[in-house]
């Protein structure tokens, strides 16, 4: 299993903090695709991903067990 | 002692300064960032700040490592808050000290522009008006490679 | 409350930050000067700075207001202590609060580098084998106008 | 009268914070020169000067009351 997390405007629009599903095998990109058709996100991006807390890029696969967050473009400090 | 945190509770710049005092230090800079009431001329009622806070520890810690790194014999302690913060709050506290004061202020520079890339902390403004997560809807940053590139600073 | 002053007292440096709290204010940066162990390899046991304080105030406030002209919306505050001083202690503290963070980085580093050119305060080193006030016998910087000028800076 | 006053190695040297004396009249290098003889310091020329606490250059006229002060290359910060 894996736990996918949402923050700030994602969050609003997905209305979850994070969900649970079954990912491991396919691309972050995949993933996206899939995640934008589920929520209906506009657009992904300018979204960066995160799995297990490091930034990682579009053609990683994701493991069992991995926490893969969307990340929007930050806006800190 | 904790050098990076990420705080439910208002940030004492006094004792994040504490982290970073050594014997070898003649200088110690800080930034202190506070919710300003006027952004291009609109007023803001408040903010709130959200982290994905396991995330922004680490990579708070990785821009202290990179700085310990790039400017010699520098020790380096940031605190961001997260939470409601009304005007002239305090939203982040950088403390850098190092030998000479030059360093301290470069590093420290650095120190909050890497914030504004690689750690997952996010604002939302909210106006008389309405309410906005700032860093999403106008789109003017676009990561194609999925994360942030060196460069890619928040101006 | 005076912003620009001279204390025979150990700084708090939250006073000093407080001075330039405003509501128009996103940045403050304060710059802490702090005594180092060792210079040049030279370990210090202790310093002692003496200040000509009523002129110093002047300058200190000199300093402010060349900077409140430079940068818009800045408002600055400096504090510097007079006596013995031992390892880690605080020798001077400048804050400045401004709209924008770039702006307050360059202010701040704009007054350390004015108190080291204006500002009627003296250093003397005790090291364990002697003691000697700075800037005077190593003889590096000449004024021959009789006051300091542009761009004689103390790096 | 005139007040004279000396800071850092210079009041080491002259072992004394300020003196009093009559000088109105004379230019600031005038001042210096008198002062070097009367206390033996070697060199001036690394020292400024300030009258009632502004800096001055050497031509200026020291008036009746005026407190000038012999400045060495600052050290604060």
């Amino acid at each position: 299993m894996n736990k996918i997390l949402f923050f700030a405007h994602l969050r609003d629009v997905a209305g979850s903090e994070s969900i649970e599903m079954q990912v491991d095998g396919k691309t972050v990109a995949e993933l996206k695709e899939e995640i934008m058709t589920k929520f209906g996100f506009q657009k992904l991006d300018t979204v960066m991903t995160a799995i297990n807390e490091e930034f990682t890029s579009d053609d990683d696969i994701i493991q069992e067990g991995d926490t893969i967050a969307f990340i929007p473009p930050v806006s800190g400090g | 002692m904790n050098l990076y945190e990420i705080s439910k509770e208002p940030i004492n710049t006094q004792s994040v300064i504490d982290k970073v005092v050594q014997r070898e230090a003649g200088a110690i800079t800080t930034f202190i960032g506070t919710v300003r009431e006027l952004t291009h001329g609109k007023k803001t009622l408040y903010l709130v700040y959200e982290a994905y806070e396991s995330m922004a520890v680490k990579k708070l810690a990785q821009i202290g490592a990179e700085i310990e790194e790039r400017w010699q014999g520098s020790k380096v302690a940031i605190t961001h808050r997260v939470g409601k913060l009304d005007i002239t709050d305090i939203a982040v506290v950088i403390a850098v000290s190092t030998p000479h004061r030059a360093d301290s202020y470069e590093a420290n520079r650095y120190a909050i522009e890497r914030i504004k890339e690689i750690v997952p902390i996010w604002k939302k403004e909210h106006w008389e008006d309405g309410q906005e997560w700032i860093g999403n809807q106008l789109e003017t940053v676009s990561y194609p490679s999925g994360q942030p590139e060196e460069g890619d600073l928040d101006e």
